[in-house]
């Protein structure tokens, strides 16, 4: 095992790895930017290293000045945590290179779930789901018809040249077909100068659907089930659900198995998250998150298990040690990210925390790096603190949250917390039934009303 | 012009009133007498509104030892050279050699005074300006973070 | 020179009334004789030694809404009398008498001024002094705590 | 359903009941002393009355009072949380003829346990093992010796008449026993004019254990299994353990089918716990709370139950729903009791609270109803918070206890965290090695240190 970790990361999930080393008898050092001197992970940590100015480029993005606080602590792994370095597949090999051990999966697998395309091909010959479709371009409307008929409407037809919505189309029934062939191959061909069309199922209404796997350095690949990150505004998740209220236990036993399987054929190590989008029951893989996500605690709620925990030990060349029918879901858990913004506007606030009062009780968790009088600084993620609940049932968990939103006090700035309550009021929300189209139009009706 | 009266005691008495009642000035005038007594509020640290930033931090159980253990605030001095990089300090270009600058030493602006070690360049600290070395606050070896006091050019 | 007379009381008394009257500087000047007293703006801050009591407290979503909404703190009145205990009020021995006591009305030490009932039992709550009934804060039927204002006697 | 429940005590068992209420949709009735118009659980409540001056006995045990606010406020239940009325079976009858419901026992079985000879010998008539020894005095020294052979040695040789440690004598061996017999008849003579004596097992490491039971009103009991309250000081819990590291699946499940069967021959209804000396694989029951347990939260964790949220559905005459076999105990709880005393002296210490940090993260729940400047009264317990945590393992649980102490910032009065942190580091109390006079012994020894 490591005797100590230097945490390549700030804020909340630098004290979330802190919690887990510390744990583990491991010791910490903290890297931090001017602008994070007085930060509560700095002075939790064992030691701590100024690395640079507040700009992310000169501080946490910065490899030389992370390598060197290593160095010169004499750490003997990094974490990454997300954001930053943490899919910098250079600074995972740099990393390597220097003889440190880096919390996360190879620099080759880093890089080639980066890149969106080769991910998919990946996953697609590794079995996953994609997206049903043609097999590349169309030849001929009768072919377009036939698979359309195979995949079901409605249908995209898209510019295989296409980009920005441009040679996109969109046929809801059989009869729209023709002329969305024809739209698209015309806007195609001058937009591209190439009429080369395909076709796939247009996903109206999908979920996010997500699913946390881990990986040992011995061949053992297990899942921890799906979360559901649909309710998003601006591709930024606001709101996540273990599970998912769209799934059944035999949907994620299914997927799970896939997955596993793709993972373990690919000779994946560590953590990781496959995102998909979900309709009618049909999962379409998106993309790959080599690293720890930001709600991977919605998961450790429902499956009993500290997945930082689970990623160091994997690191340091433990085996899981249990198998995939030990990993038992018990109950539902959901996460309020709470985000230093203007409930309605979003604008961003910083500014200094004048009370800070996290509520408390059964089945109440609190990740967060915030303290009163802690100054939020204006140069990083707004996102200042995690909000988990957890209880037997959706709807107690529900309740819970509403309950643990109306204690948490936090003065000083503007957060989202109201724009909790109002989802957690909304008849729809309360039965599961969104989109990740919800959220924005939730937000819409609320800034009009 | 006669040699001013100082009356310690009477400013000694004001400065315990200022003290005791929390004044940030008192003046007092008599003819063509004059005591004005002020205290700025900076100073006065019973008088600093907001001691919660600081204290509501949780305190580390381990106190945080950062790699070198310099008072931090010497990086606020006005002569202080800091460094702009994580690394380790050396004072001389190898061990065998003289160190690059000494205490007392005149510099002048560009001329190095020492290296710091960061993935394996040594990067040249140079005098940002004329002065004398008043101090040297990083021995060879020594761990240096970023913002870090090095040296004092007064 | 002679030497400067400090009148130390006056100073404390001026700074006495700063402090009451939350002004930041009084000067006061008799022919050549002045004083000024000044307290800065951000030391007075420290006076209100502690805003974090209330501020700190979560604030109930649904606002605390006490059975009976009569301002708190004309229970800190000087001639509030306070409920002895827990329930509700009668103005009047039964719903056809006449009340007890009317506002403006003059009242003797030991006088009843309305009833409370708490588990059956009618309680007397007797004027504590002689005087005059300036307000009358509960309507028969009204529930009361512990503490709460019933009437003002001045 | 309740629609409206009058929180008949204060601190932070009030605000456990007023979560458990807000969880469930039911309104909520704070009743408060004129010192504690400020805390926490009054403002998050939905209604407020104040009921009297600081002294106890004038408001947090003025009965009339209680049932004042309960009725000018509509109240249609009261739960009484534990201290205060809530062991009072005249308060419990006084409620219920209100036409009120109280949220507990019966009158009857509140006064029946209250009574600690009448609750042993009825424990003991339902089958409840009490520690061993005569049934009665002993009519010889053969009769004892029959009898310690039978128990095991030591013994202890006590007055019939006796109390106050006089007439009392421990045989270590069967060769002391004759000695002892003869000495404690002489002294018991001596000091009550009468020499018969009776012989018990002499517990000289036992530990405290006890059993938490639940009964709804349709005659189904169940368990949820033991807590380890051995870490006492002068009768006070300390730090409090689920499951006991001194007990085995199989015991549990032995001691609660036995208690389960008694209290349903008992026809006992709402929560209660069997307190018991164990020692040598022998419970020996002492006595019954017919109450919440201040150490409840370990249950909760370890079984996954709202148990104050059962009580109120019980009270409000629902079955438990359930059956003993779906109670599964999964992974370990610590609870430490955060008191304002002086960690060494033990002096209570109220005060002002300047600044208050309560720790988060995984597996760890915060019981508290402080908040920074709170003023700490002078009147009432001592006790201002407790933390909580669970983890899968006993050891992960006291490695998250160190990390969560750790955290935890309260400053304005002194708290006995110094003394959790180095229980905690103790190598006796992590292997689990205690009894109830191992805590006695370990200030003792700070003390001197």
């Amino acid at each position: 095992m490591f005797s100590k970790i230097l945490i390549a990361n700030r804020g909340e999930i630098a004290l979330r790895i802190l919690r887990a080393c510390r744990e583990l008898g491991i010791r910490t050092v903290a890297v931090h930017s001017t602008a994070d001197t007085d930060a509560m992970y700095v002075r939790l940590a064992d030691e701590a290293v100024c690395i640079g100015p507040p700009a992310s480029r000169d501080s946490y993005l910065n490899v030389a000045a992370i390598l060197s606080a290593a160095t010169i602590t004499g750490a003997d792994a990094i974490h990454p945590g997300y954001g930053f370095l943490s899919e910098n597949a250079d600074f995972a090999e740099t990393v390597e290179a220097h003889g440190l051990t880096f919390i996360g999966p190879t620099a080759e697998h880093i890089r080639m779930m980066g890149d969106k395309i080769t991910a998919k091909t990946t996953m697609m010959a590794l079995g996953v789901p994609l997206v049903p479709g043609s097999d590349g371009a169309l030849e001929s409307l009768e072919q377009a018809r036939e698979v359309a008929a195979k995949v079901g409407y409605p249908v995209l037809i898209k510019a295989a040249a296409g980009g920005g919505g441009r040679g996109m189309k969109v046929a809801p029934t059989e009869a729209d077909l023709e002329e969305a062939w024809s739209v698209a191959r015309t806007e195609a061909r001058a937009a591209f100068g190439n009429d080369e069309v395909y076709l796939e199922k247009y996903l109206d209404k999908p979920r996010h659907i997500e699913l946390q796997i881990m990986a040992d350095t011995h061949g053992n690949v297990v899942h921890y089930g799906e979360r559901d990150c649909s309710l998003q505004r601006r591709h930024q998740k606001l709101l996540e659900e273990a599970g998912s209220p769209a799934l059944t236990a035999r949907q994620r036993d299914e997927i799970g198995a896939i997955a596993t399987s793709a993972l373990t054929k690919l000779g994946y190590r560590n953590a990781g998250t496959l995102e998909f989008l979900y309709q009618d029951g049909q999962f379409c893989f998106i993309e790959m998150n080599t690293r720890l996500q930001v709600e991977h605690p919605v998961t450790e709620m429902v499956c009993d298990v500290d997945l930082v925990r689970e990623q160091i030990r994997i690191a340091a060349g433990e085996p899981i040690g249990y198998s995939q029918s030990d990993i038992k879901f018990s109950g539902h858990a959901i996460e309020c990210r709470i985000n230093a913004e203007d409930p309605q506007t979003f604008m961003p606030t910083p500014g200094t925390i004048t009370v800070y009062h996290p509520p408390g009780g059964l089945g109440v968790r609190i990740d967060s790096a915030l303290y009163a009088g802690y100054r939020v600084p204006p140069y990083y993620d707004s996102m200042i603190a995690k909000l988990i609940v957890r209880a037997p049932t959706r709807l107690e968990a529900i309740e819970r949250m509403r309950r643990a939103l109306d204690e948490f006090v936090i003065e000083g700035v503007k957060t989202v917390i109201p724009l909790h309550r109002k989802i957690l009021e909304d008849p729809q929300f309360r039965k599961g039934d969104y989109t990740i189209h919800w959220l924005e139009n939730f937000v819409a009706r609320q800034q009009q009303g | 012009m006669s040699r001013l009266l100082v009356d310690a005691d009477a400013i000694r008495a004001l400065a315990e009133i200022l003290t005791d009642t929390g004044l940030t000035e008192i003046e007092i005038a008599e003819k063509d007498n004059r005591i004005r007594v002020v205290r700025a509020a900076a100073p006065v640290a019973h008088a600093v509104p907001a001691p919660a930033p600081v204290a509501a931090a949780p305190v580390a159980p381990t106190p945080v030892a950062p790699p070198a253990a310099h008072p931090a605030d010497l990086s606020k001095h006005p002569g202080a050279v800091t460094s702009p990089m994580v690394g380790v300090a050396y004072l001389a270009p190898d061990p065998s050699s003289p160190a690059f600058v000494s205490e007392g030493q005149q510099v002048v602006a560009g001329q190095t005074l020492l290296l710091i070690e960061a993935m394996k360049t040594f990067n040249q600290i140079k005098a940002p300006r004329a002065g004398t070395v008043s101090r040297i606050l990083v021995q060879s070896g020594d761990p240096v973070e970023f913002g870090e006091a090095l040296v004092i050019i007064e």
